[in-house]
């Protein structure tokens, strides 16, 4: 349990993760479940205990559309896609952790891939 | 009231209580054994609308440092709308007693409901901090009521 | 002159251990008016009290003021002691001396010091005392039953039971209410309408009841023991007392369209129906919106009139308005009940897209024996049989956000249970799932039923929640939810989607709790005066509560709570008068100026005005208008006092220089 | 005539270009004038929605306020450049500390504290326009197809901040389609997520979610998809392995008001 690091991701996202009543609703609509190692209610639980470094450590952090079904549908207003983000700019803030390195672009290029899908992606996995 | 050279100021405090909520609350701050100051002494009321804005004057006019007046939480009136009659009016006293001199501090309303007993206690606490602080109340007070 | 009488109490060590009980009595007997000042052990025990009649009748006391406890303890104790002594009640008065002095201090100096002060306080106040006489008013043997559902009816039977006119007012074109629209009843599986439509018959046979079904409550003035209500009966276009409810206008009419609301829009029905065949009244009623003649305007038209030609009593009155009846009553209850609520913000779930993802109610409906498929449960898409059917639980329920309701609607883990297992029961291919938050089941037998759905009947319960419903081409449908305990994404293709809907209390609750003057929480569930010892009766003396509409409730605990109010509703009708409150406002006629102030503040409407002669000097008379209390109504809250401008409202027993004595001694 | 603030954009200048352009000749034709302000920059392609993140807000926060100097409600049309904007003007008229945090870093003439109306192109057309006079200045209409709306996920939430419609049964888009003479074609999948950026991190799970989206449209029926996103019109098409046409709803919008030439010269 890392409590400085629980404090940061709290701050950092916003949530309240003691609103939750496990009801596994953000899990239920996600649709990256499958992709996902630990699920948004896993993200949420473990936040609560202050497991962070294990979810750090998971690509399940990339697997996040940001598409914020979880939050539009959670009874509770908890908002499990803000924790996902918080815990994933814990890991790329950190010196040497960028997900997506600029030179890795152009072999993904194709010729109507948007420019959106770039931009989009350097913010979502690169400081 | 003392002012005493030697002895930390002590003020008067009157409180007025709505039977149904802030009376029950005083009473269960005792029940549970919550302190607050002997400043304060409790005058009960049916409700707090019943409080004529004279028994404040008459009360600061008499000596007393500071005024509270306690009744049910909004919307939760014994008599429905009662504690709505009491804010207006207060307000009105209190753009008064400003225009006056009186310290805004030395009165307050709170709603404190029948279960509030913790409340009671930490607002009674807390206001008689409030007027201790002001000292004692010299603009309103009539010499020739004091006793000596 | 006075002679006032003081007694302090130890309260064992209550108030001794902290106060010198002995000093108060010895500094409050140099008090003015003090002829005896005395301490003792237990003021309230039979000895305590006995001090104190002894002393009214040797000293002839004026007025009699106990330093004790909580005058919401022993006020009253007091006063029944005094009055048995000879000394009206009202001239006794208690200074607080344990709750809010020895018990909350700790310094033996100030804690008397400050017991000397409230008891001085209490003396400043009882030497303005005057005896008060509590007043009578009658009590209107009525009562009045809002809501017709199954809480209506048994509190009305329990009334009439007991030998009072009771009226239920309900708002559809039958009583009955949800229950009979349900199939079957948990824990024990009982037919619904067999236990449900024998008590309907009852209520419509008792001559004691009298049932204003298509009506509403459109105004209640007055207060307890002397309500005045105003019953609006909407038109129903067919005469009560001639229609026999033989049903051969509901066969003519072309109008075949209709949704059937008491089938939850699942099929359609005549624009004149009656709701369904145990209705009661069994009386035809014609829906103005669909009527081919009605909606014309104008009724002199040659339009259609099928109905009116079938009829063979002449029932049928296309002129027919809506009637007004002012009644009197001693009693009110509120059964205004419950609905499932609007789905509309949850169509994660699909309900708007797919005919075949239903709420639970229009479950019970698809499975009753007089429902829209006669009761074989057939999807309403294709009318055929479903062989896997998703039970969703808590759709709207516990919910922390602005689509939802924050409480636990209590019936759902049980009447789930009960669907799982009827159609389990009924059709063994048939797989069923529930997914579930937390299986609530506090209730006699009620664990066991749930277990036994799980266990005998082979229902799949399944910790999590139903995510995304997508409708398929293949008339399936996709239900994407989460498994916590294998932590997996389970889809399940399902042939039907059953939504456990949160209950909220019906939309005509608030705008009566306005009208009765009635709390309500902001779910908008009628408060009940105290959660735990008053449950069913309001804050409002003489208004009480009855099912669902105090809070969600499955029918035993409505039928249990509708006989609690019912008791209470009798106990207040048995009464000939109630003792009324006798600290109420009065006016001085002499000072009133009749500027209205006072009877705009007044919540209970207790003040009215009257033109008096008054006399003036040289022999003239002059009318004025001045302001007068009905002493019965007024509930004494002091209100108008504070609002007469020339101080002529007064408060008995909480007058002006009675709080204005109170605070020069205090400010002493 | 109504003046907005246009905000195209990255894609719209490059890949997108459909989109822009028939959004420029349709708002013309409905008497719509659209400015784009000097010195634009891209919005991000994504919100951060963290509380500590002020950086990546404040080109959103610039276009916000020259929309504000000029005195124009802003108009996007790209569904991810209004959620970012859109969220970020939630945002900043909600939590005073990023708005005090933001205005400190850019030191405006006059602070930013959300006071600009942001418009999706859709809502201008519901709003502004309304979908009555549309469906009057409409000559090649669409009648007999049945279109499929595609709001993704970002058009509707988190729908707190972007308020365009009901987020599980919304009708902005079918109301769009019945204007134009189409008939629409509800669907589950409606408002999930394509797969949006993970086509660059997981292309199986953008192909995964698409072909969902697309498989839920066909089986309803639906003749073709509209979007208002170019990333989605980018997985739908080259992800989802589905034949179903997919094209932007300013394509048809322009071509229902018979100015679709004119935005291709």
């Amino acid at each position: 349990m890392n409590n400085n690091l629980k404090e940061q991701v709290l701050r950092s996202s916003g949530v309240n993760v003691l609103k939750c009543m496990r009801c596994g609703k953000c899990s239920g609509t996600c649709p990256s479940y499958d992709e996902m190692e630990y699920h948004p209610h896993q993200f949420v639980y473990m936040v609560e205990k202050g497991d962070i470094e294990t979810l750090m450590e998971s690509k399940s952090i990339y697997k996040c559309l940001t598409c914020f079904a979880c939050v539009e549908r959670c009874p509770r207003g908890v908002e499990p896609a803000k924790v996902v983000e918080a815990v994933r700019l814990a890991t790329i803030r950190k010196q040497g952790n960028n997900h997506l390195i600029p030179d890795a672009i152009p072999e993904m290029l194709d010729e109507d891939l948007p420019q959106q899908a770039i931009v989009t992606a350097f913010r979502k996995y690169t400081k | 009231m003392q002012v005493n050279d030697n002895k930390e100021f002590q003020p008067l405090i009157v409180a007025f209580c709505c039977n149904w909520c802030s009376y029950a609350g005083a009473d269960l701050s005792g029940t549970n054994r919550l302190n607050y100051p002997t400043n304060v002494k409790i005058i009960r009321v049916p409700c707090s609308c019943r409080v004529n804005p004279m028994f404040i004057l008459r009360a600061f006019q008499r000596g007393a440092d500071g005024v509270i007046l306690c009744g049910c939480h909004p919307g939760d009136c014994h008599y429905t709308s009662g504690n709505y009659f009491t804010r207006r009016r207060m307000t009105l006293l209190f753009s008064m007693l400003d225009f006056l001199g009186i310290e805004r501090d030395r009165t307050r309303v709170e709603w404190v409901s029948a279960a509030e007993g913790a409340k009671f206690a930490a607002t009674m606490n807390e206001f008689t901090e409030a007027v201790k602080k002001l000292g004692p109340n010299r603009r309103l007070e009539d010499l020739r009521c004091r006793k000596q | 002159m006075q002679k006032i009488g003081v007694f302090v109490c130890h309260c064992g060590t209550n108030i001794a251990a902290t106060v010198d009980v002995k000093a108060v009595a010895e500094a409050l007997s140099h008090e003015a008016g003090v002829v005896i000042s005395q301490e003792y052990q237990y003021m309230c025990s039979e000895a305590g009290q006995n001090l104190v009649k002894d002393a009214i009748k040797e000293h002839g006391l004026t007025g009699v003021v106990i330093c004790s406890c909580s005058p919401r303890m022993h006020e009253n104790t007091f006063r029944k002691a005094a009055a048995a002594a000879g000394l009206n009640p009202y001239l006794v008065e208690i200074a607080n001396i344990r709750e809010q002095c020895s018990w909350i201090h700790k310094d033996i100096a100030t804690a008397t010091e400050k017991a000397i002060i409230l008891g001085k306080a209490a003396i400043a106040k009882v030497h303005l005392n005057t005896p008060l006489v509590a007043g009578e008013s009658p009590v209107a043997k009525r009562a009045l039953v809002i809501g017709g559902g199954i809480a209506g009816i048994q509190t009305a039977l329990d009334i009439a039971e007991a030998g009072f006119e009771v009226d239920i007012v309900e708002k559809e074109a039958t009583i009955g209410g949800k229950m009979a629209q349900i199939d079957k009843t948990f824990p024990t599986l009982d037919c619904a309408a067999c236990i449900l439509t024998p008590k309907m018959v009852e209520a419509s046979q008792n001559e004691k009841i009298t049932i204003h079904s298509y009506s509403e409550v459109s105004a209640v003035k007055g207060f307890i023991g002397n309500f005045t209500a105003t019953i609006k009966k909407k038109r129903r276009f067919v005469d009560e007392t001639k229609c026999t409810g033989c049903g051969a206008c509901t066969e003519v009419c072309p109008m075949q369209k209709v949704p059937n609301a008491f089938n939850l829009g699942l099929n359609n029905r005549g624009a004149v129906y009656i709701p369904f065949a145990q209705a009661v009244p069994k009386v035809a009623t014609i829906d103005a919106n669909y009527c081919l003649k009605l909606r014309k305007g104008d009724v002199n038209e040659k339009v259609c009139g099928k109905c009116a030609a079938a009829c063979t009593v002449g029932a049928i009155n296309y002129h027919q308005q809506d009637e007004y009846i002012e009644q009197k009553y001693g009693a009110i209850v509120v059964a205004t009940g419950f609905n499932p609520i609007k789905l509309d913000k949850y169509d994660e779930f699909a309900y708007n897209q797919c005919p075949d993802v239903v709420t639970s109610l229009e479950l019970e409906r698809l499975m009753n024996a007089a429902g829209p498929n006669g009761g074989t449960l057939l999807r309403p898409s294709d009318k055929t049989h479903p062989h896997k059917i998703v039970f969703v639980q808590c759709v709207g329920s516990r919910c922390d956000d602005s689509k939802g309701k924050p409480y636990c609607s209590k019936i759902c883990c049980m009447y789930t249970a009960k669907h799982a297992m009827l159609i389990r029961e009924k059709y063994p291919d048939t797989e069923v799932y529930v997914f579930y938050i937390d299986v609530r089941t506090p209730g006699k037998n009620f664990d066991e039923f749930y277990r036994r759905a799980v266990e005998q009947y082979n229902v799949h319960y399944i910790k999590g929640m139903v995510g995304k419903v997508t409708p398929k081409a293949d008339g399936t449908i996709d239900v994407q939810a989460s498994d916590l305990l294998s932590n997996e994404q389970l889809h399940i293709d399902a042939d039907m989607v059953v939504l456990a809907t949160a209950i909220e209390p019906d939309k005509t609750a608030r705008p009566l709790a306005t009208m009765l003057t009635t709390q309500m929480d902001t779910n908008d569930f009628f408060t009940e005066a105290h959660a735990k010892l008053r449950p069913v009766e309001s804050a409002t003396a003489g208004i009480f509560l009855s099912g669902a509409c105090q809070g969600p409730k499955d029918i035993p605990e409505t039928v249990a709570q509708a006989s609690a109010a019912a008791s209470k509703a009798i106990g207040l009708l048995v009464k000939d008068s109630i003792t009324c409150n006798p600290c109420v406002a009065h006016s001085n006629e002499l000072m009133c100026n009749g500027c209205s102030a006072c009877e705009k503040v007044c919540p209970y409407g207790a003040i009215t005005y009257q033109d008096k002669e008054f006399r003036t000097p040289y022999r003239t008379t002059v009318m004025r208008r001045v302001a007068s209390v009905n002493p019965a109504v007024c509930q004494g809250c002091g209100a108008c006092t504070v609002a007469c401008p020339s101080g002529a409202m007064d408060l008995n027993g909480f007058s002006n220089s009675q709080i204005m004595a109170e605070v020069d001694a205090i400010c002493k | 005539m109504n003046t907005f603030t246009y905000y195209p954009g990255c894609t719209l200048r490059t890949k997108a270009k459909d989109l822009d352009t028939y959004a420029r000749s349709s708002a013309e034709a409905l008497g719509i004038s659209l400015v784009e302000p000097e010195n634009w920059q891209c919005c991000g392609g994504a919100y951060t929605t963290a509380k500590d993140e002020i950086a990546t807000k404040l080109s959103a926060v610039r276009t916000l306020n020259s929309a504000k100097e000029a005195g124009q409600p802003l108009i996007t049309v790209c569904s991810a450049c209004h959620n970012v904007i859109k969220q970020t003007n939630y945002d900043i008229s909600h939590d005073e500390d990023m708005a005090a945090k933001v205005n400190n870093y850019l030191k405006l003439d006059e602070a930013y504290t959300g006071e600009t109306t942001v418009y999706h192109y859709l809502e201008m057309l519901r709003d502004v326009v309304g979908f009555d006079n549309l469906k009057k200045k409409v000559v090649n209409s669409f009648k007999g197809k049945k279109i499929a709306a595609y709001y993704g996920c970002l058009l509707l939430r988190p729908s707190k901040a972007l308020a365009m419609d009901d987020p599980e049964n919304p009708t902005i888009m079918e109301d769009f389609i019945k204007a134009i003479g189409g008939t629409p074609v509800i669907y589950a999948q409606r408002n999930e997520c394509c797969g949006g950026y993970i086509t660059m991190e997981d292309k199986a799970q953008a192909t995964k979610r698409s072909a969902k989206v697309m498989n839920s449209a066909q089986e309803q029926g639906a003749d073709m998809i509209i979007t208002a996103c170019p990333l989605c019109l980018y997985n739908l098409k080259k992800n989802s392995g589905s034949e179903l046409p997919v094209y932007y709803f300013t394509e048809l919008l322009a071509e229902a008001l018979g100015v679709k030439e004119a935005g291709n010269e």
